[in-house]
């Protein structure tokens, strides 16, 4: 999460979230490097046929450069990371670098839809609920709230495939691929992923929009603008939106990097589309080295693109965000 | 309408309200009746919880806490009934006829847009003027109360202004559309007395100059003391005594009254016992004693007290020249 | 849990429908563990998918092996996985959080708050993956991923929660006599959090679960035993083939008990709420 | 800057020059410095925002002081060991604003009552319940309040509980910080009552910390003013009711009274250290020395009273230019 603190530093604020987020970045790289590379699958075996002798052993060793030390194998590791040198896939062989901007698009083409209409379907019904709080509209989207967040993603993934994807349903809508050249064909091969992602996140969004419309709603100063004849629509949409811009932004912006990897994940996986999430998968499940190590990488940086994207958002929005 | 209510600015009549609480629907303000004239200062004074706020939001027909109910006979600004209304046509009457600025000047504005645009958009929400006469409006506004660069403080955030000079700000956006009524609810509590003196100065201009009737609520007897006429005693939802200032001081005639008179710590002189106190403490609404409220606590309390609720006896017709109403509520005022 | 929650908890009916089912639940899992229940998960005792019977209520899978067994071991196995995470990830994102809090923009609030930040940007399936590799199939692997990364939210509401706090007079008061830190955030400052705790618990016990789900789809799940996760996992191909039994068990068990827990959840929101330190 | 005639038995608190300032602002103390003789109560006195605050804090030991010295009987705060600190915390006690936050929402009422005995290890189980007892009928609660919890009361019940617990372990030094502010007059009438009986009957000397000048009128032996974290002036209370020399000290009485009120703007100016009288901005008798030279303390006698204050006005040397 963002960090608020602003440090007596003196450093102007934007330098500051910059090192912040470098220093994330550092961290993000460590970690990944030490699961995966430092303790992840050892190669040394593949490469040797049956029973290798042990000059052969450190002789592929020092050629994989295991016997490097530490600190040095996560220098290379950092500087293949900055180079965007992210070596070859082991499954198809093919440049990673090229794996990530062919699928990358693929990916936010379909999660963009459902994550967008989530937040905006969300934050709507969220303020209908906290507008008419303890009522029985309120009451109808707390509890169709409830029912969201207790259903796993893949049950609706599953769910919807069989209502609109077999024939045991509506059969609209195919079950798999994802032959997109124009819009008819976007849309057809996008709707089923995108009502998914849709249910699975309105739960969550509702109820944490209520939340933060609620806590704007019984501040003071909306007891003032209701004593001067402001309208309902003007206090929502003008008053009570402004002030709990930070906690949506907040929101939006760090669901981004998840919804991009883990959503699409699931979801591309599911409906066979190749997307970054396809490519993610069939990294996890075969030991994809390279792969993990760059989507790693990948969603770090958007991680923390995302965190100061938000603290420039946050100053813009709320004056008293000052930036000593 | 008879001539009284043509000078009448504010003018209510059987206000009641109602809340829910965990034990059932509790009376918390019962059947207030008062009214007063353009150019008048009302006090409604109270210690916390006696429902003083409460009355004053009731009003202006807004009850903050949910599921709370209310009930009126009429409450008439320039002698135009506002309970009757429609939520459109309220709206259209509050902050232009009648306005309301509140205790903690901290939390009452908007904290992301500026006092300028604040003001200014209740200028334009009751002005349909095509020209940008709002905005000179605002500026005029915030220059009588008192800021020598309205455009300065126009531009300023509220964080950025001190609690007096938002409780000014708040005045300002109070009286740009001139109102006829202006309630104050508890408008200096949170200041020093520096900036306490002066806002309750500015307050005291808009009586004297624009003839604006002010019901100042709070739990302050000196406050209300410096800057209104009239005062009324609420106790428990109810007016114990209603009557002018002068003679509250002079001889309060309910025993509450004057306890809390007695109570006061008085700037020149150290009282050897130290300030009278009332014993006991204020009931909480679903624990409201029967018959009078204060009967409990009372000292001059008979048996009567408990069991019967006195009557508002107001007093006949010999009230000073202006006329305005006195009376108090007990079977053996002092 | 004062007496009035308890009164406040006891009449809003939705909070205990939830915990009822909750409770009901946690019977099976006590009874799977003391090994009264669901044995027979694992036995082929019928032939592929068969229909419901008296023998198999609810059918047999690919394998022919009874659907019911399979789903009350489902249930002990989620309440394992439940537990496990909420308990050690409250704990420790609670003491993380009171030690940031406490000591607020100093060095160790920055570390933690570092380490947090780096956890929460690394895509938690990969996350879980990477455990994975590196404990090589170990079966609390799923367990370790999750505890590491559920921690950084409650650190998060906990150390908001103890900055909020540290700033009331009862916690000056308390240091004007000299307490030591540690008794002042022991005695004053966590017991009120409690409610927001036990509030978080029972969100972190859904998502445990709900995790589960996605990662045994990924293979990356329970190495030994059955859980509702593999079910569907399993059920994801009969499912095009027409046979729903799998499917239907699995993902109903999951949805009552998730709706059991988060009913629980809300109705505790309510009833503690107003006990909270008014602010 | 000496304030008082000298006596031999050192002074219960005695503040020397104190300055403090948060992180990079100016002083928000600065070089403040009073005494308080045991059984006696000093008001102090000020708007919001000067600093009254955070000079209770130091004298508590939860602030670290940049410059200058508290004494307590006779030796300073900052240089106590361990064991000394814990002697004289256990001699001075703090009551706050806010009943309901100075009171822990989840311990019971007897819980603590008893952490402060617990913790200076004062008497062993049962007296201390005896202690409990005693203190409870000093403030006019009974025992009932004991298995309960904060929010059960009202503010003036909690308030006289927080007293309880400042007194249960005899202190000779309670500051009031705020301390009646937040309740209604009746309520806050009731406390003043009960703050001068455990004045006459227990000795104990009260820092009286308030913005309401009424109030300190009731209780203050002397009176100290601070404007933007700086003393303006010193005296005993009477000769400050009647004749108050500071010209912000006259503002605040007229304000008090609804005399006058002040010009706008209304905030003190920051200002540069030993530049200027920090109350130049404002200042009705503003002389051309005042802008530019900061004031010191000069002694006004009267009897055998001292009476200080920090204004040109009362500098021999001006006087030519008056």
């Amino acid at each position: 999460m963002t960090n608020t603190h602003i440090a007596a530093t003196g450093l102007p604020f934007i330098v500051r979230r910059f090192l912040h987020g470098v220093s994330l970045m550092l961290g993000v790289t460590f970690v990944s490097f030490l699961l995966m590379v430092y303790f992840g699958p050892d190669k040394t075996y593949e490469l040797l046929g049956k029973n290798p002798t042990s000059t052969q052993i450190s002789e592929v060793r020092h050629t994989l450069g295991y016997d490097q030390p530490f600190l040095l194998r996560y220098g290379n590791y950092l500087k293949e990371l900055l180079t965007l040198d992210l070596g070859l896939s082991d499954s198809t062989g093919e440049e990673v670098k090229s794996i990530l901007t062919r699928t990358l698009p693929i990916s936010i083409a379909l999660v963009l839809p459902g994550f967008v209409l989530g937040n905006i379907i969300g934050l709507l019904l969220g303020m209908l609920a906290a507008w008419y709080r303890g009522r029985w509209l309120d009451k109808l989207l707390m509890s169709a709230s409830v029912v969201g967040m207790s259903v796993s993603f893949l049950i609706i993934i599953i769910g919807l495939q069989i209502l609109l994807c077999t024939p045991y349903g509506l059969n609209l809508f195919p079950v798999r691929g994802w032959q997109v050249h124009d819009l008819p064909s976007y849309l057809y091969y996008v709707t089923v992923p995108t009502l998914a992602l849709l249910l699975v996140t309105l739960g969550y969004n509702t109820r944490f929009y209520r939340a933060v419309m609620v806590e704007e709603i019984d501040r003071e100063h909306i007891l003032t603008l209701k004593a001067y004849g402001t309208s309902p629509v003007e206090l929502l949409f003008k008053h009570v939106l402004k002030n709990s811009l930070i906690p949506v932004i907040t929101r939006i912006m760090f669901s981004v990097p998840f919804v991009l990897v883990s959503g699409s994940l699931l979801l591309e996986s599911y409906f066979g589309i190749p997307g970054i999430g396809l490519v993610t998968f069939n990294a996890i499940t075969s030991g994809d080295q390279p792969i993990l190590k760059a989507v790693v990488g990948l969603t770090g940086l958007l991680f923390v693109l995302a965190l100061m994207l938000t603290d420039i958002l946050y100053s813009a929005v709320d004056p008293r965000v000052t930036r000593q | 309408m008879t001539d009284t209510a043509l000078t009448t600015a504010l003018n209510v009549q059987g206000l009641s309200v109602w809340i829910k609480t965990a034990s059932g629907k509790q009376q918390i303000v019962d059947n207030i009746s008062f009214s007063i004239k353009a150019g008048e200062a009302t006090g409604l004074v109270g210690e916390s919880g006696c429902g003083k706020t409460m009355t004053a939001f009731a009003i202006l027909g807004m009850l903050p806490a949910a599921g709370a109910t209310l009930e009126s006979v009429a409450i008439e600004v320039n002698g135009r009934d506002i309970s009757s209304l429609s939520s459109a046509q309220r709206r259209s009457v509050l902050g232009r006829d009648i306005a309301m600025i509140f205790q903690q000047p901290g939390t009452a504005l908007d904290p992301v847009f500026t006092i300028g645009q604040q003001i200014t958009a209740v200028h334009r929400r009751h002005n349909r003027s095509k020209k940008n006469k709002h905005r000179q409006a605002m500026l005029n506004s915030l220059a009588q109360v008192g800021f020598d660069q309205p455009d300065k403080i126009a531009a300023a955030y509220p964080h950025e202004l001190s609690g007096g000079m938002r409780q000014l700000a708040m005045i300002a956006m109070a009286t740009v559309c001139k109102p006829a009524v202006l309630i104050a609810d508890e408008p200096s509590t949170a200041l020093d007395s520096g900036t306490r003196a002066l806002v309750l100065k500015q307050i005291k201009r808009l009586q004297t100059d624009h003839g604006t009737a002010i019901l100042m609520v709070s739990h302050d007897l000196s406050v209300i003391r410096q800057s209104c006429e009239n005062v009324m005693v609420m106790y428990c939802g109810r007016v114990l005594e209603k009557t002018d200032c002068q003679s509250l001081f002079t001889h309060a005639r309910h025993p509450y009254s004057a306890g809390l008179i007695a109570c006061i710590p008085q700037l020149n002189a150290r009282s050897a016992s130290g300030a009278k106190a009332i014993p006991g403490q204020v009931p909480a609404p679903s624990a409201f004693p029967p018959g009078c409220h204060f009967a409990p606590r009372c000292e001059h309390a008979a048996s009567q007290c408990d069991l019967s609720v006195p009557g508002f006896l107001a007093e006949n017709e010999q009230g000073n020249e202006r006329g305005n109403e006195r009376g108090v509520a007990c079977f053996r005022p002092l | 849990m004062t007496h009035t929650t308890w009164q406040r908890l006891k009449d809003d009916r939705y909070g205990i429908g939830g915990l009822f089912i909750v409770a009901f639940f946690a019977v099976i899992a006590l009874s799977v563990w003391a090994g009264l229940l669901g044995q027979g998960w694992s036995e082929v005792s019928g032939n592929r998918w068969e229909s419901l019977s008296a023998a198999h209520w609810f059918g047999t899978n690919l394998l022919g092996q009874d659907i019911f067994q399979r789903t009350l071991f489902g249930a002990a196995t989620a309440f394992e996985i439940g537990l496990i995470v909420t308990v050690f990830s409250i704990v420790l994102g609670t003491v993380l959080g009171a030690l940031a809090g406490w000591y607020s923009y100093s060095w160790l609030d920055e570390v933690i708050l570092w380490i947090k930040g780096v956890l929460d940007s690394i895509p938690f399936y990969l996350f879980a993956a990477a455990i994975a590799f590196a404990l090589q199939g170990n079966r609390w692997a799923m367990h370790l991923a999750m505890i590491i990364t559920f921690w950084t939210t409650t650190a998060r509401i906990v150390r908001g929660e103890v900055m909020r706090i540290k700033q009331r007079e009862f916690i000056e008061a308390a240091r004007a006599i000299g307490l030591p830190d540690i008794i002042v955030v022991f005695r004053h400052v966590l017991p009120n959090t409690a409610h927001i705790l036990l509030v978080q618990s029972t969100i972190v016990f859904v998502a445990a679960i709900k995790t589960e789900v996605i990662l045994s789809f990924l293979g990356l799940g329970i190495q030994d035993g059955v859980s509702w996760g593999l079910m569907l996992a399993e059920s994801s191909q009969e499912v095009l083939a027409g046979h729903f039994g799998n499917f239907v068990a699995a993902s109903v068990a999951l949805f009552i008990m998730l709706m059991g827990f988060n009913l629980l959840a809300d109705a505790l929101q309510d009833a503690l709420d107003t006990q909270r330190v008014n602010s | 800057m000496d304030t008082y005639s000298h006596n031999s038995k050192p002074r219960l608190l005695e503040v020397k020059e104190l300055s403090i300032s948060f992180l990079k602002q100016a002083n928000a103390i600065d070089r403040v410095s009073f005494k308080l003789e045991a059984g006696k109560t000093l008001g102090l006195v000020g708007a919001s925002g000067a600093g009254k605050s955070s000079i209770a804090r130091a004298i508590l030991g939860l602030l670290e002081p940049q410059a200058g010295e508290i004494l307590f009987d006779g030796n300073s705060i900052s240089k106590m060991g361990k064991h000394q600190l814990k002697a004289a915390r256990r001699r001075m006690q703090i009551v706050f604003q806010e009943p309901a936050a100075s009171l822990s929402p989840r311990r019971t009422v007897e819980q603590t009552l008893l952490e402060p005995l617990r913790h200076f290890d004062i008497g062993d189980s049962n007296s201390r319940k005896d202690k409990i007892s005693q203190t409870l009928r000093t403030v006019g609660l009974n025992q009932e309040v004991l298995p309960r919890y904060p929010h059960q009361f009202s503010s003036g019940q909690q308030q006289r509980i927080a007293i309880a617990r400042a007194l249960i372990t005899d202190p000779d030094l309670l500051i009031a910080d705020e301390a009646v502010s937040a309740l209604d007059v009746s309520v806050q009438a009731q406390i003043l009552q009960l703050m001068q009986s455990l004045q006459q009957e227990h000795g104990i000397a009260f820092l009286f910390i308030s913005h309401d000048l009424a109030v300190i009128r009731q209780i203050a032996d002397d009176v100290a003013v601070m404007y933007a974290g700086q003393l303006l002036e010193y005296s005993p209370a009477n000769t400050f009711f009647n004749r108050p020399a500071h010209p912000y000290s006259k503002a605040l009485l007229s304000f008090a009274r609804f005399d006058t009120a002040p010009e706008l703007p209304i905030r003190p100016q920051p200002v540069q250290h030993g530049t200027a009288c920090i109350y130049a901005g404002q200042c009705a008798d503003k002389m051309i020395v005042c802008g530019r030279f900061e004031p010191e303390f000069h002694k006004i006698q009267h009897k055998k009273e001292s009476h200080c204050v920090k204004c040109h006005l009362y500098d021999e040397k001006n006087t030519n230019d008056m």
